[in-house]
């Protein structure tokens, strides 16, 4: 399924031409602006594009609209303070992104979290995964014109955001992890309420199936459309689900294991299509085994103290680490320096949705104007997580 | 209809005008941030379903609309876009502010490139708190507007004319030139 | 390249010492061993121009010289078949000014040491970009850094190697003011186009922290007559308290 | 599977409307019924005015810089009999400003004598800004809807930290 540029060129060039003949207005492009605000760009995304007829010659994606200055806020702020901040780039998936942050912070300190955290971390991380995928299963038949699965999503996403509450104290922000563990072991009840909430994920992602899998218009709409080849897409820097759906069989789970993935069997889905399907049908599969991680570690997880023992106040000795993580937008990582203070002296943040998105003037080139918002849509991106 | 403007209006009528105008909002979905997937589930979630409070939520255009919640961060690169489509709206015209980031600058009231409140803007008659706050409080802040449309006089917002619902010195606890940096 | 004595002087010790300094495990070799063979292709492509390496928390952090910063995208592109770019960015290693008006001791904006010192695999002077690549299929990544003048900064650009670059070189033009040599457009990306200024680099003030007093002063009036001070004051030990 | 392609999709789908005919609604009339968030949920911020003693310790971990906490010294009877008479701190002004506060948490936290608790009311919209800034009054006035502690899951250790 491969397309090379030249191909892609090729192929704009013949339609080009097919245009010529049919209506002789090939030269006046006409230069469209989609965004910022616009229903189908999932926030404040601004897409420019030079339109032949209905087909996109050049795009250009303006981003910076959340642009907050997360870099530059991390340097005047203490590491407890970081963690709550950081938050807020990938707000649907908060939890997961605390967790590269609290990693290096524990690296560069050498402090190890106690089972029970690494467990507690794993589950939350895995929920806050499904929580989003449920919202992307949603969102992605909403584009394509089919209402009802935004009202699923929603639904069953709020089963989850409940059970993250819960033990949390936040829907969105839960700001749980600290150095060296957790800030406090989940309440009673929560492991039953999991498990009950777990059984009506794998019964709503059984009716994504149903609803979206069999439906002639999902399948025309995405299959073959938008398709990013695995080398170009790793060129780009794309990550994660995307990457996956592209046949690279890459998940640092698996390949750079963190937390208590090691200790769990799971399997990594990949799908060789590339295209905007293979990226919803590989999510799909992921929520599933997300919730199958869950059940797992709730199954074996052990019972201990949630905290190690770390000074009240957090100095991180001078140093620098480079941690990233599978986030379920992509690889996440923080390139954290200290230079010994209460706070950090230098945060790279590598967020995933920026190198997804920024694959776009590529991606773009050649497609139909409404198969542009089922490629935004499918390439499922946070713009708090491009912008930071 | 100039007897709107010059609110010249009888008593009962402008209570079933009002009462009629605050189930029938049209809102204008201004989601930015976090707070603008609260935005959507208490707009599509079935457990919050807004549609039940008279919110309509899809305007086909700022031109349609009643009433703008400005649910996220304002960045300075956004805020004209947010300006001119409020411009756009018509009289009689309403904004939530939804969450801390909205009403204040929140987390971010420090960042050199994020506006430090919505009100700097444009004039906010609800502010909700919290970050992000829950689809239930956004709830209770339209609910909120809905008491205030029910008790308001009709001519100075038919007129156009912005009315000042929170003081002028709204941002008192800052000092002047931090709200002056800030929208620098 | 405007060469500092101190970092001049240790390089032939071939990047044991500012690992040492770095580590809290002193024990760690500069080296893993894992690393060894990724290290001599690199050093096989880019011979004298790789400067320093070292392994740090289980990577690999080569420095390099700057004209040869677009070699060692491609080596590492070549030879260790890291098609995957995660990220390119930079960092200012000198220290903040202190604004006005700051509190040492606030625990709400830690002071940083202000003294000058680089991290992993040393620095030349105040501006490095760095890059971390990735092979997916090997399952290892390389963290490459060099070193940028500070009067003039600039670097190659690597928009021809990783497709992916551009988007990363324009924000680290746009924060530090880092000029990528060959990139096809170096324009803003986040910030509005009238915007003045590099916010990343550490002479860059957040101007709201400065002029907003800071809340955390004790505000705690004494007794009218002053008497009593000596007599369990149990602010103080509260401070004291919770603050340690 | 081969029997659900060739029913007519209109009486599949009508099959689908009836079956929901018959479930429980989801929905929560919110002004009328409310559902009551979790115990831990952080709504907002209630203050305990006996146990403060103005060591500006949230004030000072803040990371919005929202607190403003003003005092002065007085003295209090001896902790003992016959002991000297203590110089205590009393406080004047305890302002949370709700407006600017990011839910994080870290006063309740590090407070380090429990005058500061979570509740998960989350009702206190206000048409003026500056209403938003809440006193000690308002802030005490909330102590009444802060939950009991829960306890924990099987296998936790110690107490919950939770406040």
């Amino acid at each position: 399924m491969a397309v090379t540029e030249q191909q892609q060129q090729a192929f704009i060039g013949k339609h080009l031409a097919e245009a010529q003949v049919a209506v002789e207005l090939q030269d006046e492009d006409m230069v469209l602006n989609i965004g910022p605000q616009h229903p189908a760009t999932h926030g404040t995304l601004r897409v420019v594009v030079k339109l032949d007829g209905e087909r996109v010659v050049a795009a250009d994606p303006v981003i910076g609209y959340m642009h907050r200055g997360y870099e530059k806020l991390t340097e005047y702020r203490s590491y407890p303070q970081v963690t709550t901040l950081i938050n807020r780039i990938d707000w649907l998936s908060s939890f997961a992104n605390e967790v590269p942050f609290i990693h290096a912070g524990e690296q560069i300190m050498g402090i190890e979290a106690p089972p029970r955290a690494v467990y507690i971390r794993t589950v939350l991380t895995e929920l806050s995964r499904i929580a989003t995928f449920l919202l992307f299963l949603g969102e992605m038949g909403a584009q394509v014109g089919a209402i009802t699965p935004v009202f699923y999503g929603f639904r069953d996403r709020e089963y989850v955001l409940n059970l993250i509450e819960a033990a949390t104290g936040g829907r969105f922000h839960p700001n749980f992890n600290r150095i060296g563990g957790l800030k406090d072991d989940v309440p009673a009840g929560w492991i039953a309420e999991t498990r009950r909430m777990m059984d009506k994920v794998f019964e709503s992602c059984d009716t994504f199936e149903n609803l979206l899998e069999g439906n002639e218009i999902f399948l025309a709409r995405t299959k073959g459309i938008g398709i990013i080849p695995g080398d170009v897409g790793k060129g780009y820097g794309v990550s994660g689900s995307n990457l996956r759906a592209s046949g690279v069989d890459w998940d640092l789970r698996r390949d750079a294991p963190y937390l208590a993935y090691p200790e769990v069997d799971f399997k990594v889905w990949t799908h060789p299509g590339g295209d905007s399907w293979s990226r919803y049908w590989v999510r799909l599969q992921e929520t599933r085994e997300a919730a199958r991680i869950v059940v797992d570690l709730l199954d074996r997880l052990p019972s201990g103290p949630v905290m190690a023992k770390v000074p009240r106040i957090i100095k991180v000795p001078p140093g620098e680490s480079w941690v990233r993580v599978e986030n379920p937008l992509g690889e996440m990582g923080y390139y954290v320096v200290s230079k010994g203070a209460t706070g950090p002296f230098r945060v790279k943040i590598r967020s995933a949705s920026f190198s997804n998105v920024s694959i776009l003037p590529w991606l773009l080139k050649g497609v139909y104007v409404p198969d542009l918002i089922t490629i935004l849509a499918s390439l499922y991106f946070i713009l708090g997580d491009i912008d930071r | 209809m100039g007897l709107v403007e010059q609110g010249k209006i009888p008593k009962p009528l402008t209570w079933l005008m009002n009462y009629s105008r605050k189930y029938s909002l049209w809102m204008y979905q201004w989601g930015l941030a976090c707070c603008a997937i609260e935005m959507g589930a208490a707009l599509a979630s079935p457990r919050y379903d807004m549609m039940r409070l008279g919110v309509i939520p899809f305007p086909a255009s700022p031109r349609q609309a009643d009433l703008i919640v400005v649910s996220g961060t304002l960045t300075d690169k956004m805020a004209p876009a947010l300006k001119r489509l409020y411009e756009q709206m018509p009289d009689p015209k309403y904004v939530i502010s939804m969450g801390s980031c909205a009403n204040c600058g929140g987390p971010y009231w420090d960042s050199y490139s994020v506006t430090k409140g919505v009100d700097q803007i444009i004039p906010v008659d609800v502010y909700i708190p919290g970050c992000p706050p829950r689809p239930e409080a956004l709830l209770q802040g339209v609910v909120l507007l809905q008491e205030r449309i029910q008790n308001e006089e009709m001519g100075p917002r038919w007129r156009g004319e912005p009315i000042i619902v929170g003081q002028p010195g709204a941002h008192d606890h800052l000092p002047e030139t931090a709200v002056a940096v800030s929208s620098a | 390249m405007p060469d500092d004595d101190l970092t001049d002087a240790e390089e032939p010790a071939a990047a044991e010492e500012p690992a040492a300094a770095d580590e809290p495990a002193a024990e760690e070799p500069a080296i893993l061993p894992e690393h060894v063979g990724m290290l001599a292709k690199l050093q096989a492509d880019l011979g004298d121009a790789l400067v320093e390496a070292v392994s740090n928390h289980g990577d690999l952090v080569v420095r390099v010289r700057n004209d040869a910063w677009h070699a060692a995208a491609l080596a590492a592109r070549s030879r260790l078949d890291c098609e995957y770019l995660s990220f390119i960015s930079g960092i200012d290693w000198t220290s903040r000014p202190d604004p006005p008006n700051w509190d040492p001791d606030a625990p709400s904006s830690p002071v940083q040491p202000k003294e000058v010192t680089y991290g992993a695999a040393g620095s030349d002077g105040r501006f490095q970009v760095f890059a971390v690549v990735e092979s997916t299929d090997d399952k290892i990544q390389v963290i490459l850094k060099t070193d940028v003048d500070e009067a003039d900064p600039h670097v190659a650009s690597w928009t021809d190697v990783y497709p992916g670059a551009d988007w990363h070189e324009r924000e680290c033009w746009e924060m530090f003011g880092v000029r990528f040599d060959g990139h096809p457009s170096l324009r803003h990306i986040y910030l509005p186009g009238e915007f003045e200024g590099h916010p990343l680099r550490k002479d860059f003030p957040l101007l709201s922290r400065e002029v907003k007093p800071w809340p955390g002063l004790v505000d705690v009036e004494a007794m009218p007559g002053g008497a009593g001070e000596e007599a369990g004051d149990e602010t103080a030990e509260a401070v004291a308290e919770g603050g340690e | 599977m081969p029997l659900q392609i060739k029913t007519p999709g209109l009486i599949k789908g009508l099959g689908v409307t009836l079956r929901h005919l018959f479930k429980p609604a989801v929905t929560v009339q919110y002004p009328h019924e409310r559902e009551d968030p979790p115990q831990r949920a952080r709504g907002v911020i209630a203050l305990k005015e006996e146990n403060c003693t103005v060591c500006m310790l949230c004030a000072r971990e803040c990371p919005d810089w929202c607190i403003y906490i003003e005092g002065h010294k007085v003295k209090a009877p001896p902790r003992r009999a016959g002991g000297k008479p203590r110089t205590v701190s009393a406080l004047d002004r305890f302002d949370i400003d709700y407006a600017l506060c990011m839910y994080c948490g870290i006063c309740v936290e590090v407070c380090p004598f429990d005058a500061l608790f979570w509740t998960p009311e989350y009702e206190y919209s206000e048409p003026n800004i500056a209403d938003l800034l809440h006193d000690k009054g308002k802030l005490g006035a909330w102590m009444e809807t802060v939950p009991e502690p829960q306890p924990l899951e099987v296998g936790a250790e110690g107490p919950s930290k939770w406040r």
